[in-house]
This record gives C-alpha cells, structure tokens and sequence, in this order.
C-alpha cells in the first residue's frame, strides 16, 4: 500500500537527522481517531514526525511535520512516489510564534493517499527552501504563500507578490495584521 | 518620420495581453516575449482581482462565509459551495440526510453542465465562431432557468447550508430537468457537428499544446487538462464524497494531450453529468433537506480538515484549520484553474500567439477563481 | 462608349452610391442574417426591421472623434482607410451588371479589377504599420503573406476562365455563358471547356474571394480574439468605418467577380429574360453565402491558410489549368 | 496521394455539415426576449434585495430582535426600535438596507423567525448614484400601502 511505502520512507527521515527522537514513533501506532481530540488538548507545538491520520475525520492519510531542512528531503520522497503538488499554504501560530507552512499532495491513481508535509518557522525570520527545483508548480503557491505569510522561500526564482499588488509589503493573512 | 517598432530579426519584444484582451475572458494578463508570431517566454500576471477571500474567511463566522464560495467562479458555483459545506460538516460532525445530498448531487451536476456549456462556447469564440456560444447560451439558459427557480438566483447561489440546502426542489424542477436530458442530448449532437467534426476546428487544436502526464503532475493540474493528458483522476472516483460513489458514470480520458483531447473530455463529461441527473432524478429519496439535529453554532473542534471536491474546473479543495471557535482559525481553498493555468507558462513556448491563445481557452480558465 | 467628362462624374457617383448603400446595408443584413443564425432578432429599433441601423451607425462614426495614436505616422495612418475603401469603388467602374449598365468597359477588365485589389491589402499594411500598435503590426504582416499566398490560386483560376473565354474583357466571358446553366463557367458540360473540374474551379475562386476579402474563416487580419481587432484597433469613428466599408465594398467585388467569371453574370439560368436583376440575385446569394460561412466556422490559423493555400488550392489550381488548356485544345 | 484527397473531401464534407446545422438554425423561431418590451414575471423563490413583511394592519412584522442584523455577513442592515409605553413588543422605528453590499445570501430572511423579512422580486435596479440603493425599507413598506 502506497500508505504505508510513503509512510515508511518518511519514518526514515527522522532519526537520522535527529538523533533524540521524542516519542514520535507512538503517536504513529496510535489510534487514529484520537488524533482529533488530541490536538485540541496539546498545547505544546507538535513534535516533528509523521502521523497517519484518519481519512474520514481529516480528509487526509499523512501528516508529516518536518525540520526545514529536511523539507526538501520530504518533498523528494513524494516526488519520487509520484505524487502531483496540490497546494502550499500557511498558517499563522502566533500563539506559539510560528509559521506553519503546509504542503498538499495527492495521487492521480487509485491508490488514494492524501499527505500533508508541514514544517515550522519562527515569525521573525520565516525561511525555508524552496522547492520548485523538485515541483515546476510550486512557483505560484510559493509566491503567494510569501504574499500572505511573507514566508521567504529561498532559492525561489522570482519571489515577486504574485496576487497582491507589485509593491505590496504587507502580508495580510498574519494574525496581527491591520489593515 | 517618427519610427514605430523597430523588429530586427532576432530581437524581441514584450507583447500584453491583457489585462483587457478578448482572450483572456476576465483581467488576466500574460507577458508574452515574442519574435514575430513566436513565443519565446511568457509570464503570467495574475491578481488583478484578488479579493483575499482567504482573509475574509477567518473574519467571518462559518454561515456567513457560505455566500463567499459562489463568488469564487461565477460559472460553476454550486461546487465550490459544496466543497465548503463538506468540510464544516466533516469538521463538526453534521449529518446530512439523504435528500439533501442527492440534491446536491443533482444541482452540482447541472451546474458543471451549464459551466461546460459557458466553456464550450467561449472556447469556440476564441477560435472565432461565434455561432456555438449562443446555441451553447440557449441550453445553459435553460439550466439557469432551473437553478434560479429553486435557489433563487442565476449565478452566485447560495444555496448549500451547512447540514442540507436552503430550499427543497419541488415536481416543476424535476419535470424540468427531465426535459433538459433529452434536450441537451439533442445538443450535444448538435455540436458535434456543428464544432467537432469541423476540419477547421480539427485542424487548429490537433496536436496543439501537448501536455504530458509528467508536466501535469509537476503542476497539480486537474479536470480536462490531467484526463486529456491520459491520467485518470476525478475527484468524484479517485475519492469519492458526498452521494457519488451511488452513481454510475464514466470519466473521460484521452491520452493525446492536446487541447482537442481536452475538449473533447469537457464533451463527454457533458453527457456523463446528464447520466448522473438522470440516476439522481431516479434515486431521489423522500425526506428532510435539513438534519433534524444542528448546532446552533457550528464550532468545529480544534484539527485541520481537508475536503476535495471535483468542480467544473477540478480537483477543488478546502483546508480549514479550526481552533474551535465560530471562525475558522485559517481557511485555504485550493482553485484547481490556478493550478491549470501555472502550466502554461512553460508550456505555451514556442507556440504561435493564435496556438497558445487557444491552448488558454482550452485550460477553462475562471480568472476570479485563480486570484480568489 | 465616348467617355465624356459628365459620364465620368456619374459613374463615379454612381459607383460610390453603390458601394456605399450596400456596405452599409450589408452590414445589417450581415447583422440581421448573424442574428437569425443565433436565434436572435438581431438590431430592430431603428426603423422598420431596423433598416435605420445603418444611416445612425455612420452618423453616430462621423460624429465621433478621430483620434490619432501618439507616435503614429499621421500621413500613412490617414491614408490606410481611405486606401481601403478606394480599389473597391475604382472597381465598380468596369463591372458590367447587365448588357447596358456598365459604367466604363475596357477589354482588360479582369487585370484592372486584380490590379486595384491587390492594392487593398496595402491599406491593411499602411494601418497596422502606422497605428504603432504590436497587435496592428502583427496583424498587419499576417494581412501580406495572406494575400500573397491567396492571389495566386485566386489569378491562376481566373486565368482558365480567361482561356476558356478567349477574352480578358469581362462583357465578353459573360456573353459567351449567357445561353443556358450549362453553358455556365462552374457546369462545363456545354461551355466551351468540357473541363469536369471547373466546380472545383469555382470552389477554389471562391475561397480564395473569402480570403482574399480577409472574411471568416480567414479574417485573419481582424481575428479579435487574439489581435483584439488586427489592423484598426488604433481606428475609432469613420477611419474604423471606412475600414468597415471597405470589407463590404471588396465582398461585393469580389461577389461580382465570381458571378461574372463562374455563374454567367446577367443571363438567366434558362435562357430567359437576361437582366440586371438576375445579377443582383446570383450576387446577394453569394453575399449571403459569405455571411452564412462566416457565422459557422471558426478561424483558421495562419500556417493553416497557408498551407491550404501551398498544399492545396495551387496545385489544384494548376492542375486544372493544364487540364483545361489540354482540352480547350483537343475540342 | 489517396490520403491526399481524402483529407480534402472529407474536409469538405465536414465544412457542410456544419453550415446545413446553421441552416437550420436560421429558419427556427428567435428566444430571445425584447427586454425594455417585454419582461419577465421572476419565480416565485427569487432573491430579490429584503422587504418587509407587514400584518393586518399595515405595521411591520418585525419585532426588532436584530437577528438579522447579527447573521447579516455584510453588515448591510441598520435596524432601531423603540419600546413604547404600555407595549410589550418594540416597534421598529428605522430599517435601512444598504444594497450596495448585499450579496442576497438569504441570511437575513432565514435568520428571522418572526416571518418579518421577505425577498422582493425587484430586478430593475439601476442608477448611477450610490445613495439609490441605500434602502429605507419602512418608508418603501409605507410607500407601497399608500
């Protein structure tokens, strides 16, 4: 099952980066609708690891939340699955002073799997690697996540406001934006 | 004598089209550096009406956004809203009775005919017939017609509740509907002979723009442009929501590529829409349109949702990452044409301007849709 | 005919008069036969049938402003719309509607009428290089290499008409049709030719007239999907209705032509009551066929105009006029 | 050679087709309809822009508990009522609909429950001026009892 490949290679990612993995490994083998419930409770931000979800709650099958600096690493283990970008967006946890930047990818067969790859950046200096070398496509989200989010996406090759307007410096969908 | 443009032969110049360009049907604009005919690089202008609907989500309570999706793409609202709806009931657990959904079904169905019959037309008028769009606009009328007597309105209906519809469809909506199978069917043999089997038509979108399934996939492309490349996604089958797995239909695809493959998907899924209505006129179940049991206030739990439906345009998704109060903590939707339209960038080069205009329409662009 | 001055004077009043009324009174057929087409009215306010459409359309051209690009050349941008209208009114002169009414027959009418519509598409060349506009100019050089590859075909078919008639006088090939249908240029059963392939013949003559009159499916010039509106996008008030009139005036030429050369001009199908009126009708048919195609196909591509005009429509061409000479020979 | 001349007749034959449908086309009947002349009458759930419902007397339903206001995501409606002495319900005093950001989501109508709000059949909205679709919709309930 594409789950459980996609799955496993991602496993791999983490305790070669990181040597002291939290327990990661549990709340993989955990059941799955907890899943929902738990994150309300959790306070803290998530660990990196990856989860698999309960489609049926979430609408998608992994959520993998990655250092960005594995992200490219992630990113190519989808790509290699052939797996086609479907969006890249953020959110904004000013709560916890983060960015979060989400990666949405799907399957063209009949293997569904839906994976979510996030990674965390502080507010003050949003950066992570771009990955249009890997998905042509991921240009324009890319662009727009850094009008909305003013995430800097390094390596991007034309970082210009894509939806907003050309000289626009602000970034409208941080929570502490007034407009 | 003062000198207008100046063109040696390997030099280039920047060619505009749009914001206002026939073409581009909406204010869309592409940077086309050309040499002569020829497109040597084009960049894709987008946002001239962006509308930060993203923002307005996160301001607003959830019913009161309902209304944002329709204004999203004027032509094929209702699958937009469905989206929407699908993901609030997924997050705070509303049923939805049976009715309601086969409704849905129905009217979303209608609604993707109706915005094929709009692209089939001003797909023609952008090779120059003319003729097509209005017999297309006599059909599509008629589907509005329809929609308008039970929505309540012709374009931006707001329609979907969270839970089941505003309105239950009453015996002159099905006799209608029943009427429009048979008509549409008429028409639909009507252009095949009017439009496809014309060796004009033919001949301009034979081979043009060939897309390959790699390019798609780079590119999250969806609808027409993934199922005229040979790749055999619909949203409705690959992840079936809502009523769709009850229904019987087909998806269309053509492993050419080009924009004749692409057309001739949106054709077919004409005719696949119209088995769905048929099904769904057939199955239809008695019952309430609204659960008997709805939160007053609809505060999904704390998590992120993701719901994809297959609009008129593709694979359409909603990301809604609540923090369990009466807004959404951030509400991402995911335009399948803003995928579609990224691809041609890269993919119009080379092309002759009349090629990668045709290609544009070929793409089914919406451009309130792309900016959002 | 002794050409005196008054005669000069009214034939060219004569020849603009008609131009004139049917550039603009095709505009509304086209508009009204466009809208029947589409299942709509089409413009019914004006008058009865919206006849007025036409006369208030211009005043409300001349009324406007012309405005001139900055940066344009002013003398080339004045001249294109007047270039455009004049070849279609100069050859009004040496088209024969009927046994009498003929403004000026000269023998070499067929090369005078060629003569002034090649240099239409100079007007098309004038405009799009002085509006100082990429989509002019871009339509401007589809509007060269367009004629060029169509005036070929388009002179090689005339040119077996002229051996079949023996006569570069328009009068003439029109005489020698005049008996019957089947003495007709297009059925060559009786003719002169014998030539089974003069229906393709007239084929050929005919879409060379459509794209020659730059009309769809090969408006190429104009293609307002892509060139917005080609070579008079920069034109507003009557330089853009010149340019306007100037397509009907040439439709109508070359509706003329090729009833004179293919379908007999002035005489009657069966012999009978030959007449002006039997020209008008072969004419405003052909007109409406135009208008009819037109509101039916989509537009070709430039390389594919040219290619069914290389690939296609001169070897045709050719080699209908070999096999037409060989048999003009054998009988 | 064969492939040649296929390609043209076929071609052809293709082209006629298409002008025998348009043919057709032009002998049947127009649908369009004359605007200015002609009219439509809307079905019966058209959205309109909000009127008020009023009872037998003539006075508004409304009771003025805002829910409209509150549900309205536009913020289009201004409502006020006063309470007069010896009356249990409040009168409504104001209610201006500020068309020019309604989005006719029905919001409004299904949020009251006091059968106070209806949708029009008005589609002959035009003006050039701004104030124009500035609604006081108790003067319009007024206006149309006269």
């Amino acid at each position: 099952m594409i789950i459980e490949k996609t799955k496993l290679a991602f496993q791999d990612l983490f305790p070669a980066t990181e040597p002291e993995p939290p327990p990661i490994e549990e709340p993989d083998e955990e059941v799955e609708e907890e899943k929902g419930k738990k994150a309300k409770v959790k306070k803290e931000p998530r660990q990196n690891g990856v989860i698999e979800c309960n489609y049926a709650v979430h609408g998608y099958h992994l959520d993998a939340q990655v250092a960005p600096d594995q992200l490219i690493e992630a990113i190519t283990i989808v790509d290699e699955a052939e797996f086609f970008i479907e969006s890249i967006t953020g959110v904004d946890w000013i709560k916890e002073d983060q960015i979060e930047v989400v990666y949405d990818f799907s399957r063209y067969d009949f293997q569904t799997c839906r994976v979510v790859i996030r990674t965390r950046v502080d507010r003050d200096n949003p950066v992570v690697p771009t990955i249009t070398t890997i998905y042509a496509g991921a240009n324009w989200h890319e662009r727009e996540t850094h009008d909305f989010f003013g995430i800097k996406f390094d390596g991007h090759p034309h970082l210009i406001p894509l939806l907003l307007p050309e000289d626009a410096d602000f970034h409208p969908l941080l929570k502490d934006f007034k407009a | 004598m003062s000198s207008p443009i100046q063109l040696q032969p390997d030099e280039t110049f920047v060619l505009n089209v749009g914001p206002q360009h026939p073409a581009t049907h909406g204010v869309l604009r592409v940077k086309m550096e050309m040499n002569g005919e020829y497109i040597v690089n084009a960049e894709t202008v987008i946002g001239y009406i962006h509308r930060m609907h993203e923002k307005m989500g996160e301001n607003k309570t959830y019913p009161q956004y309902l209304m944002n999706l329709s204004r999203m793409d004027y032509l094929g609202a209702l699958g937009y809203s469905h989206g929407h709806v699908l993901v609030v009931e997924k997050a705070a657990g509303i049923e939805v009775p049976e009715r309601a959904e086969y409704i849905r079904a129905i009217m979303v169905e209608l609604n993707r005919v109706a915005s094929h019959l709009f692209w089939f037309g001003a797909f023609v008028m952008d090779l120059g017939g003319f003729s097509p769009l209005m017999y297309a606009l006599q059909d599509r009328e008629y589907i509005l017609d329809m929609l308008e007597a039970v929505t309540g309105s012709r374009l931006t209906y707001c329609y979907f509740r969270f839970g089941g519809l505003y309105n239950d469809i009453d015996d002159d909506f099905i006799d209608a509907a029943r009427r429009f199978i048979p008509r549409m069917r008429k028409s639909l043999i009507k252009y095949d002979k009017l439009v496809t089997g014309n060796i004009i038509f033919r001949k301009r979108l034979e081979g043009n723009a060939l897309l390959s399934k790699e390019t798609c996939r780079k590119y999250g492309a969806s609808s027409a442009v993934a199922r005229g490349s040979g790749i055999n996604f619909d949203v409705r089958k690959n992840e079936p929501y809502s009523v769709y797995p009850d229904f019987d239909f087909d998806v269309p695809v053509y492993h050419e590529g080009d924009s004749l493959a692409r057309y001739m998907v949106r054709m077919e899924e004409m005719e696949q829409s119209l088995r769905i209505i048929e099904q769904g006129l057939d199955k239809l179940p008695d019952g309430p349109i609204m659960p008997k049991k709805k939160p007053k206030l609809i505060k999904p739990p704390a998590g992120d949702y993701y719901q994809a439906v297959e609009t008129a345009r593709g694979s359409f998704g909603v990301r809604l990452v609540s923090d369990g109060t009466k807004t959404p903590y951030r509400l991402k939707l995911r335009s399948p044409t803003y995928s579609n339209m990224h691809l041609f960038d890269e993919s119009c080069r080379g092309m002759m301007i009349m090629d990668a205009l045709a290609f544009m329409g070929s793409l089914d662009l919406v451009i309130p849709e792309i900016d959002r | 005919m002794s050409l005196t001055l008054l005669n000069v004077i009214f034939a060219v009043v004569v020849a603009i008069a008609f131009a004139a009324a049917n550039a603009a009174y095709l505009v509304w057929a086209e508009r009204r036969g466009a809208a029947r087409i589409q299942r709509r009215p089409g413009p019914n306010i004006n008058g009865p049938f919206g006849l007025l459409q036409p006369p208030l359309d211009g005043i409300k051209l001349m009324a406007k402003q012309l405005i001139i690009p900055g940066g344009a050349d002013k003398v080339l941008f004045i001249a294109a719309p007047v270039l455009a209208m004049y070849p279609a009114i100069m050859s009004f002169v040496t088209i024969p509607f009927s046994d009498t009414i003929v403004a000026h027959n000269i023998n070499v009418g067929i090369l005078m009428i060629f003569a002034f519509a090649s240099t239409g598409s100079m007007s098309l060349i004038f405009a799009g290089w002085s509006s100082r506009n990429k989509y002019s100019m871009m339509s401007a050089v589809r509007a060269v290499s367009q004629s060029v590859a169509y005036e070929i075909p388009m002179l090689i078919t005339t040119i077996t008409v002229v051996m079949i008639a023996g006569s570069m006088d328009l009068m003439e090939i029109v005489h020698q049709q005049s008996r019957s249908i089947l003495h007709w240029n297009i059925f060559p059963l009786l003719g002169k030719s014998h030539n089974l392939l003069m229906p393709a013949s007239f084929l050929i003559f005919f879409i060379c007239t459509l794209a020659e009159t730059n009309r769809a499916p090969f408006d190429l010039g104009e293609a307002e999907s892509e060139l917005v509106a080609g070579f008079h996008t920069e034109y507003g008030s009557m330089g853009f209705g010149l340019f306007f009139m100037g397509e009907y005036a040439n439709i109508v030429i070359g509706a003329c032509m090729t009833t004179i050369l293919f379908l007999g001009g002035w005489s009657c199908p069966f012999g009978l009551f030959p007449g002006v009126w039997w020209f008008l009708l072969k004419l405003y048919l052909l007109i409406a066929t135009f208008i009819w195609i037109r509101w039916t196909f989509p537009r070709t591509t430039i390389y594919g105009l040219l290619n069914l005009s290389w690939k296609i429509l001169i070897p045709l061409s050719l080699v209908n006029l070999l096999l037409t000479a060989g048999l003009i020979k054998v009988f | 050679m064969v492939t040649y001349f296929k390609d043209i007749y076929s071609g052809l034959v293709s082209l006629f087709i298409g002008m025998e449908v348009t043919f057709k086309e032009f002998f049947k009947p127009t649908v369009t309809v004359q605007y200015p002349y002609e009219t439509l009458t809307m079905t019966e759930k058209y959205r309109g822009h909000v009127e008020l419902i009023e009872n037998d007397e003539g006075k508004p339903n409304c009771i003025v508990c805002g829910l409209c206001q509150r549900a309205c995501p536009s913020a289009c409606i201004t409502l006020a009522g006063v309470k007069p002495e010896g009356e249990k319900k409040k009168v409504l005093t104001k209610y201006i609909l500020d068309f020019t950001r309604c989005s006719l989501c029905g919001s409004c109508v299904e949020s009251c429950n006091f059968n106070a709000l209806e949708f029009s059949k008005e589609y002959n909205l035009a003006s050039t001026r701004r104030e124009d679709f500035i609604f006081d919709l108790l003067q319009r309930l007024e206006d149309r009892n006269k």
